[in-house]
């Protein structure tokens, strides 16, 4: 409408509202629990960006979690609950490993997208069988995602710490890579790589895929309405498959740049709470793909203030833990965001 | 990072994972802290890099970056391999690894101690429990590991340690091997140990971190015995722990980090620590132990003990 | 006893295996039922745990430890259930929160009183009964399966009939159903539908409580996490049972099964224990896809 | 006559977009009365209600009843002050059966904790007996039609001993013979000493029913009326501040070739004897609008999704412009012709939670779809932009759907279907809850389409509509045609009425082929 402008600013001071209450609790929660308070904000709100190792490091674990925040959305957008991330950003980076130590002589271009595009599939395949089960016999894809997830989880960790494991060292991973595998590193010393741009890639892709073609149009409309979609001759089954294929390829990019551009291995366990999180960037984003970006920017500023505050400051994990949950109580309520919205239009 | 010359000696305890519930990182911890109590002066922070490996080496180096540290101090075999590429970007940062091995890098020391050796006992008294006569013991030839996940050095050193020792009483006696899965679900591991129970076994060895207390209580309960590693203490679960093979990692960081802070410590060497060392050990002094096991057997035990400090038998221990 | 195959000691296992489940589960159905999809089962089972083992040690008393245990889980159920309702945040991220705030504040509290961050043992106070009617013991197949598990355990068959009950045939369910079913009429009468869905968050926190008092109280001990991912097995479970307490009784047990089986298994099956742990969740996949296989044929046919 | 219900100078103005919906709103209402609130969709007649009914609070004004002022803040304390309502959209459990709606919230007990099912339903049915209903209380409301399913919210309400009822356009969705029985029993129930407050936008009922009226526009009362003293067209005039045409005028147009056919076309539902389309055929002709009309249970709304393409035949064949589209599903038989506007706007027309544009353009979408797989977005929004237009649509194409007024989601949706007509529209229940100027327009809207060529169905329970704009007329029972017959000037709207209510059954089955 004719305020629209007035609207977004209106919009984004409800954000940055949610955002000072949660700061206010983050201040005061830490005043509670650590004995030298000021160095420990100090180091929490500072830390990320001290120096170029802390500052790349905060946005190289943006990349994973934009992935995975997009792969959320995406199954979001059409309805669809995703549960299985964590298995399938591990599944990515075993693929991603695994393709590059079958065919170590690759050229690099050609190895690095073979390697990308191999895990994208099986991503998308493993949570596509979940859509699958959905679309063909109704079953819940919340439950089975998670489920399918588990037990992949649990192969995979066989293939690591055996027949893949790298007999030469006592890490719990897979053979190192081949260095023409590498994701380019720009930001040294940090593991910055070439992914974030990757990542800002699969943004664009996704906002042009959900908001510029036929294809993402049609995914909206099933999510919003099924049926509206159905009477305009929309084919719905399609669009509960399709869905979770996009999630589980974008969770799956999740580990593979992981692997490809930061641990060069497949670690055990890397995935670690990526899956999740990315369920949390995707509920803050509110499913937009251009949200998705400080939604896990956000997220990441989070989790390297606390590492921050960690290793500098006397917090310890738990703390970090305790701050995030009380973030995460009051980031998505519509009360706060809403207080000042209303305030702004009366 | 440069230190001045006037400023005391700084230490960084790196534990990964967490404190909590592992006796190794808990004595690590200790023994720097007593270490650092009889220098004036000289301080040290403890960090805990959580359960995720992926981001150990991330946070190593957050750690070294802050460039405040003489020496860090880590333990687990995985470390020395993280630790490399750290080194070379901050060529003047010194490591210490306990339990880890790395040889020749000028600015790292490591001490590994022979799992192996320390296995091979506790194998060799689990058998000689199911042979035996105590209360539990039955007529299967069966004895039991339950492990929290699969890693190297268990399936390196440890298992093997742990069959020969069992085997070199008895060649027929079985090892039922069984996996929790992750190292907190105590009651999967009352579980796991009722079901080994259930299958004949009366001796089960448990590394398992947190999770080892489901199969105290299991194994309390069904009156039969467990063996422990790494930790020099029966008192968790008096009657049940049969045997504990100590790593005496406590007194290992403590002397280390002296000679560290008094400048003595040689790096740039790997040292792996054998029985004869007196840093792998199994303790054979403690009143419950006494009171549990029957002389029998506490003298066959002994005597193993003493025949392998001594140098008298000599274990083929496999590389890790 | 024997050890190969299944057989009864499999069947008992499982039938310990499957209370936190059972229990989690249909404190899990009731949120479920009224509209809301919890995921921080997980969360409250861990501070279930943790509460009524350092109340049971505080107290001295077994019976004090479960009552102050449930009645802090419950606390905290409500102050995640009214952030949730009343300043309308997002359930999923805020159940996130809950599973966070378990971890984080169970080790906070841990090293604060008792020095450490690990596992709390402790010996002052009674063991969970178990019950044994030594008359039943000789019946073959009842003395196996039904005697020699804890009073938790009874507790929680008792508690699916319980929730049936009030579920099913008290005015308390039909309303509470009622909001689940249609909010909007629900608010129409008058009746604050969001009331009902904090008191069934509240009550989630009950029975996860105690899903969590069965882990702890069990081996008289609190180990950090030791709540290993039942609380989603049991929203799994939620839907394997087709969102009713018998349902959750049955799907429970297969899950139980499944994973007990899985704990024989690992004695005489060779083949590596990761592939033997994915079983209970590959079997739980097949069984939900067949079961709505079947009923989408059985709605085709007819 | 004494004042039962008196609201003082009621304002509301709504937080989330701001506007006042209320503006000194004063409404009195006479014990044992029925007073009809009229005004356009939109004048804010719902939200008074709520206002009274306690789901809404007001920014100013006071209520009183029966001469004492009474703070109304839920629906438990209206319910406690003797005020019952009937939403437009109901409020029922479907999965609950007729009795547990009913006593929801005040359920007999046995002993402490049990609810007593048997007491409810034995409650419930002397309520409904009382009350001349028609109601099984053991029956699930997701079996009910939905002139029961309003029998069951009335009953809900007397049950909870309801002395002022305040029905929100109860007819809109009823047919004839419903809406009978409706004033029927509304004119015992105020017999009883209990008084009405009804919604409506049928004027007809209005003169029918109501002793006083109030008008609302745009949140203003520009009128209070005894009803006796004004005809039609002077509340029209009241309400939209000019005269509406109220009947449309029809146009002769030539004869063409058939555009839909349907043989023998059979629906079964799982579990069920008898089927719910039964051996249907029939055609339609380009240049001709034919009426089927049937109440509500009788197989309409399955008729509606069987040429809307939702739902799978059992045996049979369907033609649409001569293509065989048999079970084929929406997208095919858009193809071969079919527009469609379907009854239910907010689940099936529209996508509320969508932008104007995006409703727009589905069906039309793949016109604009690029090689690359994009939405030209600006042949979209110019397409929207001109539809918008051309529909008078009070919107932008960027508004959200959900926040335009019924009226204006049915332009939409009239929008979209009637762009590209390839000879065949189906009008599904066209007019339901609008307001008698956007009644105007749809009927305008369908003549046109007509005139211009296409075949046109109308689907509608209100007989009124039918007899209004249709050349045939098709009525419909238990699932059968029962009825066939050209709509001259002098066709009698109670003879339909009876082969509705299947009190007539001597037709004899004519396929009028030309
Ligand atoms: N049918 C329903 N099913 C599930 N949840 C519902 C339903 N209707 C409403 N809700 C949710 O319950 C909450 C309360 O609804 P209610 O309509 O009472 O609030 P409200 O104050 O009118 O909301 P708003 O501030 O958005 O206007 C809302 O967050 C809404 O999302
Ligand atoms: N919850 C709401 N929030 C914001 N605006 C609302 C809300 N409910 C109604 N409105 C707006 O208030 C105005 C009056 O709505 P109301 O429902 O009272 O009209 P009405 O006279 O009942 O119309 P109709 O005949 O279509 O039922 C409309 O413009 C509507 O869009
Ligand atoms: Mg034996
Ligand atoms: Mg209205």
């Amino acid at each position: 409408m004719k305020d629209s402008r007035n609207c977004s600013t209106v919009q984004l001071s409800g954000v940055l509202v949610t955002l000072a209450a949660a700061a206010v609790v983050v201040i005061v929660s830490i005043f509670i629990l650590s004995k030298t308070p000021f160095s420990t904000i100090y180091y929490f709100f500072i830390g990320p960006f001290a120096n170029k190792y802390y500052l790349g490091n905060m946005l190289n674990s943006v990349v994973p979690l934009i992935f995975t925040g997009l792969g959320i959305s995406f199954a979001f957008k059409a309805s669809m609950f995703n549960l299985g991330g964590e298995g399938q950003v591990y599944a990515g980076g075993f693929i991603a490993a695994s393709v590059a130590l079958l065919i170590p002589s690759l050229p690099g271009v050609i190895g690095i997208f073979l390697s990308l595009l191999v895990a994208a599939v099986c991503g998308a395949l493993i949570a596509g069988l979940s859509g699958f089960f959905k679309m063909k016999w109704n079953t819940d894809e919340l439950i089975t995602s998670f489920l399918i997830s588990n037990a992949l989880i649990y192969t995979i960790d066989f293939f690591i710490t055996g027949p893949m494991d790298d007999p030469t060292n006592n890490l719990l991973a897979t053979r190192k890579i081949a260095s023409q595998y590498h994701l380019l590193r720009i930001f040294p010393p940090s593991s910055l790589n070439i992914s974030v741009i990757i990542a800002i890639l699969a943004v664009i892709f996704s906002f042009w895929i959900l908001f510029k073609t036929n294809h993402g149009y049609e995914l909206r409309l099933s999510g919003l309405n099924s049926e509206f979609a159905r009477y305009g001759g929309i084919n719905i089954g399609k669009y509960i498959f399709l869905p979770m294929l996009w999630s589980g390829a974008f969770n799956a990019l999740a580990g593979a740049v992981s692997v490809l551009g930061t641990t060069h291995c497949c670690i055990k366990g890397f995935s670690n709470g990526v899956g999740w999180n990315g369920i949390a960037v995707a509920l803050i984003a509110r499913n937009n793909p251009a949200a998705v970006v400080p939604a896990a920017l956000f997220f990441a500023f989070i989790e390297a203030g606390a590492n921050s505050a960690m290793i500098n400051a006397d917090v310890t994990i738990e703390i970090a833990s305790i701050v995030k949950a009380v973030i995460f109580f009051l980031i998505t309520s519509r009360v706060i965001y809403n207080s000042f919205r209303r305030k702004a239009l009366v | 990072g440069k230190q001045e010359e006037d400023k005391g000696f700084n230490l960084a305890v790196v534990v990964p994972n967490v404190v909590a519930g592992s006796p190794l990182y808990e004595q690590m911890v200790a023994g720097a802290e007593q270490a650092i109590k009889e220098h004036p002066g000289s301080s040290m922070k403890v960090f805990e890099l959580g359960f995720n490996q992926a981001e150990w080496g991330e946070k190593m180096t957050s750690i070294v970056a802050t460039g405040l540290y003489d020496a860090v101090i880590t333990s687990n075999p995985s470390m020395p391999d993280i630790c490399k590429s750290i080194a070379e970007q901050f060529p003047m940062q010194k490591f210490i690894f306990v339990d880890g091995y790395i040889d020749g890098h000028p600015q790292m020391a490591s001490f590994l101690y022979n799992q192996y050796e320390q296995s091979y006992m506790l194998g060799h008294l689990s058998a000689l429990i199911t042979k035996g006569d105590m209360p539990g013991s039955n007529a299967d030839l069966k004895i039991g590991m339950i492990v929290a996940q699969e890693y190297p050095v268990l399936n390196k050193m440890i298992l093997p340690g742990f069959k020969d020792g069992a085997k070199s009483v008895d060649p027929s006696i079985t090892v039922d091997f069984r996996i929790i899965g992750n190292w907190y679900d105590a009651n999967k591991a009352s579980e796991l140990a009722g079901s080994m129970i259930d299958a004949g076994v009366d001796v089960i060895g448990v590394i398992c971190g947190g999770a080892a207390q489901g199969v105290f209580e299991e194994c309390g309960k069904q009156g039969k015995y467990v063996v422990f590693w790494d930790d020099v203490s029966y008192s968790k679960a008096p009657g049940v722990i049969v045997g504990s093979g100590a790593l005496y990692q406590n007194r290992l960081v403590y002397e280390v980090i002296t000679k560290a802070i008094e400048n003595t410590l040689e790096y740039g060497k790997g040292q792996k620590l054998n029985v004869s060392d007196g840093y792998v050990g199994f303790v054979t002094e403690d009143p419950d132990y006494i009171s549990t096991v029957p002389e029998e057997i506490r003298i066959k035990q002994k005597a193993l003990f003493e025949s392998i400090k001594s140098g008298e038998t000599v274990l083929q221990t496999p590389e890790l | 006893m024997s050890n190969t195959g299944f057989s009864f000691p499999v069947i008992h296992d499982a039938i310990d295996i499957m209370t936190p489940f059972l229990l989690a589960g249909i404190g899990g159905l009731v949120t479920e039922l009224s509209g809301m999809l919890n995921i921080a089962l997980e969360g409250l089972i861990l501070l279930g745990a943790f509460f009524s083992v350092i109340f049971a040690s505080i107290t001295g008393s077994l019976f004090l430890g479960l009552l102050f245990g449930v009645i802090t889980t419950m606390f905290i159920a409500f102050i995640f259930g009214a952030i949730t309702i009343y300043l309308k945040a997002n359930e999923f991220i805020t159940a996130i929160a809950v599973n966070l705030l378990a971890t984080g504040l169970t080790a906070v509290i841990s090293f604060h009183f008792f020095g450490t961050k690990g596992n709390l043992v402790f010996d002052n106070f009674a063991r969970l009964p178990v019950f044994d009617l030594p008359a039943l013991d000789s019946i073959p197949i009842i003395g196996d399966i039904f005697l020699g598990h804890n009073i938790i355990v009874y507790a929680g068959w008792l508690l699916v009939f319980v929730f049936w009950f009030v579920l099913y045939k008290t005015p308390y369910g039909l309303r509470l159903r009622g909001v689940g079913l249609n909010f909007k009429a629900m608010s129409a009468l008058g009746l604050n539908p969001k009331k009902y869905r904090l008191e069934a968050i509240v009550i989630s926190g009950f029975t996860c409580a105690l899903a969590g008092a069965s882990l702890s109280l069990n081996i008289g001990a609190y180990v950090p996490n030791i709540s290993s991912g039942r609380g989603w097995i049991a929203l799994v479970v939620i839907y394997l049972g087709g969102r009713t307490p018998l349902g959750i009784l049955i799907a429970s047990f297969i899950f139980a099964l499944a994973e007990s089986f899985s704990n024989y298994a690992q004695g005489f099956i060779n083949i590596p224990a990761d592939f033997i742990l994915a079983f209970p969740y590959i079997i739980t996949v097949v069984a939900l896809v067949l079961v709505s296989a079947i009923k989408k044929r059985q709605q085709k046919i007819s | 006559m004494q004042t039962c219900l008196e609201m003082r100078n009621i304002c509301k103005t709504y937080s989330i977009n701001g506007r006042t919906v209320n503006k000194n709103v004063d409404l009195t209402v006479r014990k044992g009365e029925i007073h009809a609130l009229l005004g356009e969709n939109g004048a804010g007649k719902t939200t008074l209600m709520n206002i009274l009914y306690g789901i809404i609070h007001p920014d100013s004004g006071e209520i009183f009843i029966n001469g004492k002022k009474v703070f109304i803040d839920s629906p438990l304390t209206a319910n406690r002050s003797g005020i019952g309502m009937v939403h437009q959209h109901f409020r029922l459990i479907d999965d609950f059966t007729v009795a547990q709606n009913v006593v929801l919230g005040m359920e007999p007990r046995h002993g402490l904790f049990k609810f007593d099912n048997t007491k409810a339903e034995k409650d419930v049915l002397s309520v409904i007996n009382k009350n001349g209903f028609k109601l099984e209380p053991n029956a699930k409301i997701s079996d009910l039609s939905v002139g029961q399913m309003q029998q069951v919210e009335i009953v809900k309400m007397l049950y909870r001993k309801a002395d002022l009822l305040i029905l929100d356009e109860p007819t809109s969705v009823l047919t004839e013979h419903e809406i009978q029985n409706l004033f029927i029993r509304l004119k015992k129930l105020v017999k009883t000493g209990k008084t009405v407050i009804i919604i409506t936008h049928k004027l007809k009922e209005v003169k029918r029913l109501s002793d006083r009226l109030t008008v609302l526009r745009s949140g203003k009362v520009v009128g209070v009326r005894n009803t006796a003293d004004v005809d039609e067209s002077e509340i029209s005039r009241l309400m939209v501040g000019r005269t509406v045409a109220l009947k449309p005028i029809k146009v002769e147009t030539e004869i063409k070739e058939e555009a839909l056919k349907l043989e023998n076309v059979v629906l079964k539902k799982r579990r069920q004897e008898r089927p719910i389309l039964d051996n249907l055929s029939f055609k339609v002709f380009k240049g001709e609008i034919l009426g089927i009309a049937a109440v509500a249970g009788n197989g309409l709304s399955e008729l509606e999704n069987l040429l809307g393409g939702m739902v799978r035949i059992t045996s049979g064949r369907l033609l649409i412009n001569g293509q065989d589209v048999t079970n084929e599903g929406a997208a095919v038989f858009r193809r071969a012709g079919l527009s469609y506007v379907p009854s239910d706007r907010l689940k099936r027309g529209s996508s509320i939670e969508s932008s104007v544009r995006e409703n727009i353009i589905l069906t039309n979408h793949h016109r604009f779809v690029k090689k690359t797989g994009e939405i030209d977005s600006s042949a979209a929004d110019e397409f929207s932009s001109k539809l918008i237009d051309n529909f008078n649509i009070d919107a932008d194409p960027s508004t959200r759907t959900g926040t335009l007024s019924g009226g204006n989601i049915q332009k939409v949706i009239l929008s979209r279907e009637l762009e590209h007509i390839d000879g065949l529209v189906v009008f599904a229940e066209p007019t339901w809850g609008l307001d008698i100027a956007s009644s105007e327009y749809i009927y305008k809207k369908i003549i046109e389409v007509k005139s211009e060529g296409a075949a046109v169905v109308i689907i509608s329970s209100n007989i009124e509509e039918i007899i209004n704009l249709s050349d045939r007329i098709i009525v419909m029972h238990s699932g059968e045609i029962v009825c066939e017959t050209k709509n001259t000037e002098d066709i009698d709207a109670a003879v339909i009425g009876d082969y509705m209510l299947g009190l007539k059954n001597d037709f004899s089955k004519v396929t009028n082929e030309r």
